[in-house]
Protein backbone atom coordinates (compact mmCIF):
# COMPACT_ATOMS: atom_id res chain seq x y z
CA UNK A 1 0.00 0.00 0.00
CA UNK A 2 1.04 3.63 -1.26
CA UNK A 3 0.90 6.50 2.10
CA UNK A 4 1.37 10.09 0.97
CA UNK A 5 2.88 12.03 3.97
CA UNK A 6 3.34 15.70 4.78
CA UNK A 7 5.70 17.76 7.01
CA UNK A 8 4.45 21.43 7.83
CA UNK A 9 6.14 24.49 9.18
CA UNK A 10 9.60 24.04 11.54
CA UNK A 11 9.00 20.11 11.30
CA UNK A 12 9.12 20.37 7.60
CA UNK A 13 12.45 22.45 8.21
CA UNK A 14 13.80 20.01 10.55
CA UNK A 15 12.96 16.79 8.37
CA UNK A 16 13.94 18.33 4.97
CA UNK A 17 11.04 17.30 3.34
CA UNK A 18 7.39 18.71 2.55
CA UNK A 19 5.79 15.75 0.48
CA UNK A 20 6.70 12.30 0.08
CA UNK A 21 5.11 8.98 -0.51
CA UNK A 22 5.69 5.86 1.57
CA UNK A 23 4.73 1.90 0.71
CA UNK A 24 3.73 -0.26 3.56
CA UNK A 25 2.87 -3.81 3.72
CA UNK A 26 0.35 -3.70 6.05
CA UNK A 27 -1.59 -1.04 7.53
CA UNK A 28 0.68 1.06 9.62
CA UNK A 29 -0.31 3.13 12.74
CA UNK A 30 0.30 6.79 12.12
CA UNK A 31 2.95 6.29 14.56
CA UNK A 32 4.84 3.71 12.00
CA UNK A 33 4.00 6.51 9.20
CA UNK A 34 6.14 8.80 11.13
CA UNK A 35 9.18 6.44 11.86
CA UNK A 36 9.30 5.12 8.76
CA UNK A 37 8.58 8.52 7.17
CA UNK A 38 10.90 10.87 9.30
CA UNK A 39 13.84 8.17 10.25
CA UNK A 40 12.57 9.07 13.64
CA UNK A 41 11.85 6.18 16.41
CA UNK A 42 10.19 8.30 18.64
CA UNK A 43 7.40 11.44 17.87
CA UNK A 44 7.85 14.55 19.93
CA UNK A 45 4.44 14.29 22.35
CA UNK A 46 3.46 17.93 20.64
CA UNK A 47 3.31 16.95 17.44
CA UNK A 48 -0.16 16.56 15.47
CA UNK A 49 -1.36 13.72 13.07
CA UNK A 50 -3.61 14.16 10.69
CA UNK A 51 -4.54 11.79 8.58
CA UNK A 52 -7.12 12.79 5.19
CA UNK A 53 -7.58 16.41 7.01
CA UNK A 54 -8.77 15.08 10.66
CA UNK A 55 -6.82 15.13 13.76
CA UNK A 56 -5.86 12.11 14.50
CA UNK A 57 -4.13 9.99 18.19
CA UNK A 58 -1.29 8.37 16.64
CA UNK A 59 -2.06 4.90 17.35
CA UNK A 60 -4.94 5.28 14.39
CA UNK A 61 -4.33 3.08 11.68
CA UNK A 62 -3.82 4.24 8.08
CA UNK A 63 -5.50 2.91 4.43
CA UNK A 64 -3.95 2.75 1.73
CA UNK A 65 -3.90 5.80 -0.14
CA UNK A 66 -4.24 7.84 2.46
CA UNK A 67 -2.75 11.27 3.12
CA UNK A 68 -0.87 11.50 6.54
CA UNK A 69 0.04 15.00 7.72
CA UNK A 70 2.82 15.67 11.08
CA UNK A 71 2.69 19.33 12.07
CA UNK A 72 3.73 21.08 15.32
CA UNK A 73 1.49 22.67 17.72
CA UNK A 74 -0.55 25.88 15.69
CA UNK A 75 0.38 29.32 16.06
CA UNK A 76 -2.83 30.50 18.18
CA UNK A 77 -1.20 33.80 19.38
CA UNK A 78 -1.87 35.53 22.84
CA UNK A 79 -5.47 35.43 23.90
CA UNK B 1 -18.95 31.69 5.07
CA UNK B 2 -15.21 30.59 4.95
CA UNK B 3 -12.40 32.12 2.75
CA UNK B 4 -8.84 32.44 2.98
CA UNK B 5 -6.88 35.59 1.09
CA UNK B 6 -3.78 35.88 -0.38
CA UNK B 7 -3.64 39.25 -0.26
CA UNK B 8 -4.48 41.63 2.44
CA UNK B 9 -8.48 42.71 2.99
CA UNK B 10 -10.19 45.15 4.50
CA UNK B 11 -12.55 43.43 7.41
CA UNK B 12 -15.08 46.29 7.14
CA UNK B 13 -15.66 46.59 3.66
CA UNK B 14 -16.03 42.58 3.74
CA UNK B 15 -18.15 42.77 6.63
CA UNK B 16 -20.57 45.44 4.77
CA UNK B 17 -20.08 43.07 1.56
CA UNK B 18 -21.03 39.94 3.64
CA UNK B 19 -24.29 41.53 5.33
CA UNK B 20 -25.96 42.86 2.04
CA UNK B 21 -26.62 38.92 1.41
CA UNK B 22 -28.33 38.85 4.61
CA UNK B 23 -32.45 39.06 4.95
CA UNK B 24 -33.14 42.52 6.21
CA UNK B 25 -34.30 43.12 9.46
CA UNK B 26 -34.28 39.43 10.47
CA UNK B 27 -30.96 39.96 12.37
CA UNK B 28 -30.43 42.26 15.70
CA UNK B 29 -27.09 41.89 16.53
CA UNK B 30 -23.42 41.17 14.97
CA UNK B 31 -20.34 40.26 16.97
CA UNK B 32 -16.95 40.26 15.31
CA UNK B 33 -13.68 40.22 15.87
CA UNK B 34 -10.93 41.18 13.78
CA UNK B 35 -7.15 40.01 14.62
CA UNK B 36 -4.37 42.11 13.07
CA UNK B 37 -0.78 41.92 12.62
CA UNK B 38 1.26 44.37 15.50
CA UNK B 39 4.41 45.37 14.69
CA UNK B 40 6.31 43.81 18.24
CA UNK B 41 5.85 40.21 20.16
CA UNK B 42 7.45 39.60 23.09
CA UNK B 43 9.61 42.67 23.34
CA UNK B 44 10.85 42.60 19.45
CA UNK B 45 10.10 44.70 16.74
CA UNK B 46 8.46 42.00 13.94
CA UNK B 47 8.74 43.62 10.25
CA UNK B 48 6.95 40.97 8.43
CA UNK B 49 5.45 37.59 9.20
CA UNK B 50 4.36 34.43 6.89
CA UNK B 51 1.39 32.41 7.22
CA UNK B 52 2.17 29.05 6.46
CA UNK B 53 -0.97 26.82 6.42
CA UNK B 54 -1.99 23.00 5.18
CA UNK B 55 -4.34 23.86 2.19
CA UNK B 56 -7.76 21.43 2.56
CA UNK B 57 -7.40 20.84 5.77
CA UNK B 58 -7.27 24.30 6.82
CA UNK B 59 -10.82 25.62 4.80
CA UNK B 60 -12.60 21.81 5.94
CA UNK B 61 -11.18 22.81 9.67
CA UNK B 62 -13.10 25.95 9.44
CA UNK B 63 -16.03 25.04 7.51
CA UNK B 64 -16.64 22.59 10.59
CA UNK B 65 -15.96 24.97 13.16
CA UNK B 66 -19.20 27.40 11.36
CA UNK B 67 -20.89 24.49 11.00
CA UNK B 68 -20.42 23.92 14.86
CA UNK B 69 -21.11 27.45 15.78
CA UNK B 70 -24.68 26.83 13.80
CA UNK B 71 -25.70 24.37 15.51
CA UNK B 72 -25.18 25.37 18.91
CA UNK B 73 -26.30 28.52 18.75
CA UNK B 74 -29.50 30.08 17.06
CA UNK B 75 -27.56 32.48 13.97
CA UNK B 76 -28.23 33.58 10.82
CA UNK B 77 -24.80 33.26 9.14
CA UNK B 78 -21.53 33.77 9.86
CA UNK B 79 -18.40 34.51 8.08
CA UNK B 80 -14.58 33.73 8.54
CA UNK B 81 -12.00 35.12 6.21
CA UNK B 82 -8.12 34.32 6.48
CA UNK B 83 -5.21 35.34 5.51
CA UNK B 84 -2.08 33.18 4.26
CA UNK B 85 1.34 33.88 2.88
CA UNK B 86 3.37 37.27 3.76
CA UNK B 87 2.00 39.81 6.23
CA UNK B 88 2.79 43.00 7.23
CA UNK B 89 2.80 45.15 10.03
CA UNK B 90 -1.28 46.36 10.70
CA UNK B 91 -2.69 44.14 7.92
CA UNK B 92 -5.82 42.14 9.22
CA UNK B 93 -5.04 38.78 9.76
CA UNK B 94 -8.50 37.08 10.58
CA UNK B 95 -11.95 38.03 10.73
CA UNK B 96 -14.92 35.94 12.55
CA UNK B 97 -18.28 37.21 12.63
CA UNK B 98 -21.71 36.06 13.37
CA UNK B 99 -25.46 36.92 12.92
CA UNK B 100 -28.17 36.08 15.33
CA UNK B 101 -31.24 37.74 16.63
CA UNK B 102 -30.10 38.53 19.94
CA UNK B 103 -26.44 39.44 21.25
CA UNK B 104 -26.16 36.48 23.80
CA UNK B 105 -25.78 34.05 20.41
CA UNK B 106 -23.54 36.75 18.57
CA UNK B 107 -21.01 37.20 21.25
CA UNK B 108 -20.70 33.18 22.31
CA UNK B 109 -20.48 32.15 18.36
CA UNK B 110 -17.92 35.15 17.80
CA UNK B 111 -15.70 33.65 20.66
CA UNK B 112 -16.58 30.26 20.04
CA UNK B 113 -14.64 30.92 16.17
CA UNK B 114 -11.56 32.76 17.07
CA UNK B 115 -10.79 29.88 19.95
CA UNK B 116 -11.63 27.06 18.01
CA UNK B 117 -9.54 28.80 15.13
CA UNK B 118 -6.63 29.37 17.54
CA UNK B 119 -6.58 26.25 19.19
CA UNK B 120 -6.97 23.79 16.33
CA UNK B 121 -6.59 25.32 12.64
CA UNK B 122 -3.69 24.19 10.88
CA UNK B 123 -1.88 27.48 10.91
CA UNK B 124 2.13 28.23 11.52
CA UNK B 125 3.65 32.02 11.79
CA UNK B 126 6.88 32.67 11.03
CA UNK B 127 8.42 36.30 12.26
CA UNK B 128 10.88 38.22 10.53
CA UNK B 129 12.86 39.82 13.28
CA UNK B 130 15.69 42.01 13.92
CA UNK B 131 17.49 38.69 15.06
CA UNK B 132 16.52 36.72 12.42
CA UNK B 133 13.40 34.55 11.87
CA UNK B 134 11.50 32.24 14.00
CA UNK B 135 8.81 30.16 14.52
CA UNK B 136 5.97 31.43 16.73
CA UNK B 137 5.61 29.08 19.04
CA UNK B 138 2.55 27.74 20.61
CA UNK B 139 0.30 30.11 22.80
CA UNK B 140 -2.71 28.25 23.34
CA UNK B 141 -1.84 24.79 22.53
CA UNK B 142 -4.74 22.16 21.05
CA UNK B 143 -6.95 20.70 23.93
CA UNK B 144 -6.39 23.77 26.68
CA UNK C 1 -15.15 58.24 21.57
CA UNK C 2 -18.87 58.47 22.25
CA UNK C 3 -21.40 59.80 19.45
CA UNK C 4 -25.35 60.02 19.40
CA UNK C 5 -26.92 59.86 16.13
CA UNK C 6 -30.24 61.02 14.81
CA UNK C 7 -29.62 59.53 11.18
CA UNK C 8 -28.70 55.96 10.27
CA UNK C 9 -25.00 54.99 9.92
CA UNK C 10 -23.22 52.71 8.55
CA UNK C 11 -21.65 51.00 11.36
CA UNK C 12 -18.70 49.49 8.76
CA UNK C 13 -17.76 52.59 7.70
CA UNK C 14 -17.65 54.32 11.11
CA UNK C 15 -15.40 51.35 12.28
CA UNK C 16 -12.89 52.00 9.14
CA UNK C 17 -12.87 56.22 9.96
CA UNK C 18 -12.05 55.59 13.09
CA UNK C 19 -9.67 52.86 13.00
CA UNK C 20 -7.64 55.13 10.90
CA UNK C 21 -6.96 57.35 13.89
CA UNK C 22 -5.31 54.65 15.85
CA UNK C 23 -1.70 53.89 15.79
CA UNK C 24 -0.73 51.14 13.10
CA UNK C 25 0.72 48.34 14.36
CA UNK C 26 0.04 48.56 18.03
CA UNK C 27 -3.39 47.15 18.13
CA UNK C 28 -3.76 43.20 17.32
CA UNK C 29 -7.30 42.72 18.48
CA UNK C 30 -10.52 44.38 17.94
CA UNK C 31 -13.77 43.08 19.01
CA UNK C 32 -17.55 45.13 18.04
CA UNK C 33 -20.68 44.72 18.33
CA UNK C 34 -23.79 46.06 16.13
CA UNK C 35 -27.17 45.85 17.39
CA UNK C 36 -29.70 46.35 14.37
CA UNK C 37 -33.44 46.88 14.28
CA UNK C 38 -35.15 44.03 13.48
CA UNK C 39 -38.59 44.14 12.06
CA UNK C 40 -40.14 41.48 14.39
CA UNK C 41 -40.40 41.60 18.41
CA UNK C 42 -42.31 39.11 20.85
CA UNK C 43 -44.52 38.27 17.78
CA UNK C 44 -45.38 41.48 15.80
CA UNK C 45 -43.92 43.04 12.89
CA UNK C 46 -42.17 46.34 14.11
CA UNK C 47 -43.07 48.92 11.16
CA UNK C 48 -40.85 52.05 13.01
CA UNK C 49 -39.43 52.56 16.40
CA UNK C 50 -38.72 55.78 18.39
CA UNK C 51 -35.28 55.98 20.45
CA UNK C 52 -36.11 58.45 23.35
CA UNK C 53 -33.15 59.66 25.25
CA UNK C 54 -32.07 62.35 28.12
CA UNK C 55 -30.33 64.19 26.56
CA UNK C 56 -26.58 65.37 28.98
CA UNK C 57 -27.09 62.29 30.70
CA UNK C 58 -26.94 59.91 28.12
CA UNK C 59 -23.64 61.72 26.70
CA UNK C 60 -22.46 61.44 30.57
CA UNK C 61 -23.02 57.73 30.96
CA UNK C 62 -21.39 56.10 28.00
CA UNK C 63 -18.57 58.60 28.19
CA UNK C 64 -18.29 56.72 32.22
CA UNK C 65 -18.47 53.11 31.01
CA UNK C 66 -16.00 53.77 28.39
CA UNK C 67 -13.93 55.44 31.39
CA UNK C 68 -14.58 52.22 33.12
CA UNK C 69 -13.90 49.76 30.55
CA UNK C 70 -10.42 51.36 29.92
CA UNK C 71 -9.25 50.86 33.36
CA UNK C 72 -10.66 47.29 33.86
CA UNK C 73 -8.50 46.28 30.32
CA UNK C 74 -5.39 47.50 29.06
CA UNK C 75 -7.84 48.91 25.42
CA UNK C 76 -5.88 51.09 23.39
CA UNK C 77 -9.06 52.66 22.78
CA UNK C 78 -13.00 52.25 22.41
CA UNK C 79 -16.22 53.38 21.09
CA UNK C 80 -19.56 53.62 21.51
CA UNK C 81 -21.96 55.04 18.48
CA UNK C 82 -25.97 55.05 19.50
CA UNK C 83 -28.98 56.36 17.58
CA UNK C 84 -31.55 58.45 19.08
CA UNK C 85 -35.00 59.35 17.59
CA UNK C 86 -37.37 57.17 14.62
CA UNK C 87 -35.65 54.08 13.40
CA UNK C 88 -36.76 51.92 10.78
CA UNK C 89 -36.30 48.55 10.43
CA UNK C 90 -32.51 46.93 9.44
CA UNK C 91 -30.80 50.35 10.78
CA UNK C 92 -28.42 50.18 12.92
CA UNK C 93 -29.45 50.84 16.94
CA UNK C 94 -26.10 50.85 18.59
CA UNK C 95 -21.99 49.86 17.78
CA UNK C 96 -19.68 48.85 20.44
CA UNK C 97 -15.77 48.29 20.14
CA UNK C 98 -12.88 47.73 21.56
CA UNK C 99 -8.87 47.81 20.45
CA UNK C 100 -6.51 46.12 22.81
CA UNK C 101 -2.86 44.22 21.81
CA UNK C 102 -4.84 40.83 22.75
CA UNK C 103 -8.06 39.45 22.33
CA UNK C 104 -8.83 38.33 25.95
CA UNK C 105 -9.50 42.34 26.60
CA UNK C 106 -11.36 43.99 23.54
CA UNK C 107 -13.87 40.77 23.77
CA UNK C 108 -14.53 41.78 27.44
CA UNK C 109 -14.60 45.43 27.01
CA UNK C 110 -17.31 44.98 24.04
CA UNK C 111 -19.15 43.24 26.07
CA UNK C 112 -19.00 45.35 28.92
CA UNK C 113 -19.78 48.48 27.25
CA UNK C 114 -22.77 46.47 25.29
CA UNK C 115 -24.38 45.29 28.82
CA UNK C 116 -23.93 48.34 30.83
CA UNK C 117 -25.55 49.98 27.86
CA UNK C 118 -28.71 47.89 27.76
CA UNK C 119 -28.98 47.62 31.86
CA UNK C 120 -28.27 51.12 32.54
CA UNK C 121 -27.78 53.49 29.74
CA UNK C 122 -31.21 55.98 29.64
CA UNK C 123 -33.12 54.96 26.47
CA UNK C 124 -36.46 54.28 25.80
CA UNK C 125 -38.05 52.01 22.69
CA UNK C 126 -41.40 52.72 21.72
CA UNK C 127 -42.40 50.47 19.16
CA UNK C 128 -44.90 50.68 15.91
CA UNK C 129 -46.55 47.64 15.68
CA UNK C 130 -49.84 47.04 13.61
CA UNK C 131 -51.83 46.71 16.86
CA UNK C 132 -50.45 50.41 18.04
CA UNK C 133 -47.83 52.01 19.54
CA UNK C 134 -45.99 50.37 22.71
CA UNK C 135 -43.17 51.41 25.18
CA UNK C 136 -40.67 48.12 25.02
CA UNK C 137 -40.97 46.94 28.85
CA UNK C 138 -37.47 46.07 30.38
CA UNK C 139 -36.21 43.13 29.02
CA UNK C 140 -33.03 43.22 31.30
CA UNK C 141 -33.40 45.42 34.65
CA UNK C 142 -30.92 47.41 35.90
CA UNK C 143 -28.90 45.60 38.79
CA UNK C 144 -29.57 42.25 37.72
CA UNK D 1 -35.17 76.70 46.84
CA UNK D 2 -35.85 75.88 43.32
CA UNK D 3 -35.82 72.13 41.75
CA UNK D 4 -35.98 71.53 38.02
CA UNK D 5 -37.80 68.18 37.52
CA UNK D 6 -38.19 66.39 34.44
CA UNK D 7 -40.20 62.56 32.98
CA UNK D 8 -38.97 60.72 30.96
CA UNK D 9 -40.77 57.87 27.91
CA UNK D 10 -43.93 56.17 29.85
CA UNK D 11 -44.03 58.48 32.78
CA UNK D 12 -43.71 61.42 30.63
CA UNK D 13 -46.83 60.70 29.53
CA UNK D 14 -48.78 59.11 32.36
CA UNK D 15 -47.74 62.64 34.32
CA UNK D 16 -48.51 64.42 31.48
CA UNK D 17 -45.31 66.56 31.83
CA UNK D 18 -41.71 66.33 30.73
CA UNK D 19 -39.70 69.66 32.46
CA UNK D 20 -41.11 71.37 35.39
CA UNK D 21 -39.82 73.99 38.02
CA UNK D 22 -40.72 73.69 42.05
CA UNK D 23 -40.08 75.53 45.02
CA UNK D 24 -39.18 73.67 47.65
CA UNK D 25 -38.56 75.21 51.90
CA UNK D 26 -36.27 72.66 53.15
CA UNK D 27 -33.92 70.37 51.02
CA UNK D 28 -35.90 67.47 49.90
CA UNK D 29 -35.11 63.81 48.94
CA UNK D 30 -35.59 63.03 45.80
CA UNK D 31 -38.58 60.85 46.68
CA UNK D 32 -40.17 63.93 48.14
CA UNK D 33 -39.57 66.20 44.68
CA UNK D 34 -41.38 62.83 43.08
CA UNK D 35 -44.63 63.53 45.87
CA UNK D 36 -44.72 67.44 44.92
CA UNK D 37 -43.88 66.89 40.94
CA UNK D 38 -45.87 64.39 40.35
CA UNK D 39 -48.81 64.69 42.79
CA UNK D 40 -48.51 60.87 43.83
CA UNK D 41 -47.59 59.85 47.03
CA UNK D 42 -45.97 56.34 46.67
CA UNK D 43 -42.93 55.93 43.86
CA UNK D 44 -43.35 52.86 42.02
CA UNK D 45 -40.68 50.97 43.05
CA UNK D 46 -39.09 50.53 38.82
CA UNK D 47 -38.76 54.19 38.61
CA UNK D 48 -35.35 55.11 38.20
CA UNK D 49 -34.26 58.81 39.42
CA UNK D 50 -31.20 60.84 38.97
CA UNK D 51 -29.99 63.94 40.55
CA UNK D 52 -27.83 66.26 38.30
CA UNK D 53 -27.72 62.99 35.30
CA UNK D 54 -26.38 60.72 37.88
CA UNK D 55 -28.42 57.93 39.26
CA UNK D 56 -29.25 58.14 42.75
CA UNK D 57 -31.62 56.47 45.51
CA UNK D 58 -34.79 57.99 46.75
CA UNK D 59 -33.66 59.06 50.03
CA UNK D 60 -31.41 61.57 48.67
CA UNK D 61 -30.92 64.78 49.27
CA UNK D 62 -31.87 67.46 46.51
CA UNK D 63 -29.98 70.60 46.48
CA UNK D 64 -30.80 73.92 44.97
CA UNK D 65 -30.38 74.22 41.47
CA UNK D 66 -30.64 70.64 41.12
CA UNK D 67 -31.89 68.33 38.28
CA UNK D 68 -33.95 65.84 39.32
CA UNK D 69 -35.23 63.09 36.70
CA UNK D 70 -37.44 60.07 37.42
CA UNK D 71 -37.74 57.58 34.44
CA UNK D 72 -38.85 54.39 34.10
CA UNK D 73 -36.77 51.09 33.60
CA UNK D 74 -34.42 51.69 30.48
CA UNK D 75 -35.21 49.35 27.39
CA UNK D 76 -31.92 47.20 27.00
CA UNK D 77 -33.55 44.47 24.71
CA UNK D 78 -33.08 40.68 25.21
CA UNK D 79 -29.85 39.44 25.54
Amino acid sequence: MKINVKFFASLREQIGQSDLSISCDNAPTALQVWQQASSQPSMPANILCAINMEYVEPNTLVNDGDEVAFFPPVTGGQQ
Amino acid sequence: MIELRQDNFDPWHELNRYQQNLAPGKYGACCNFVGSMRDFNEGDVVAKMTLEHYPGMTEQFLQKICDEASEKWPLLDCLIIHRVGDIQPNDSIVLTAAWSAHRDASFAACRYLIEELKHRAPFWKKENTSTGDRWVSENTPPGS
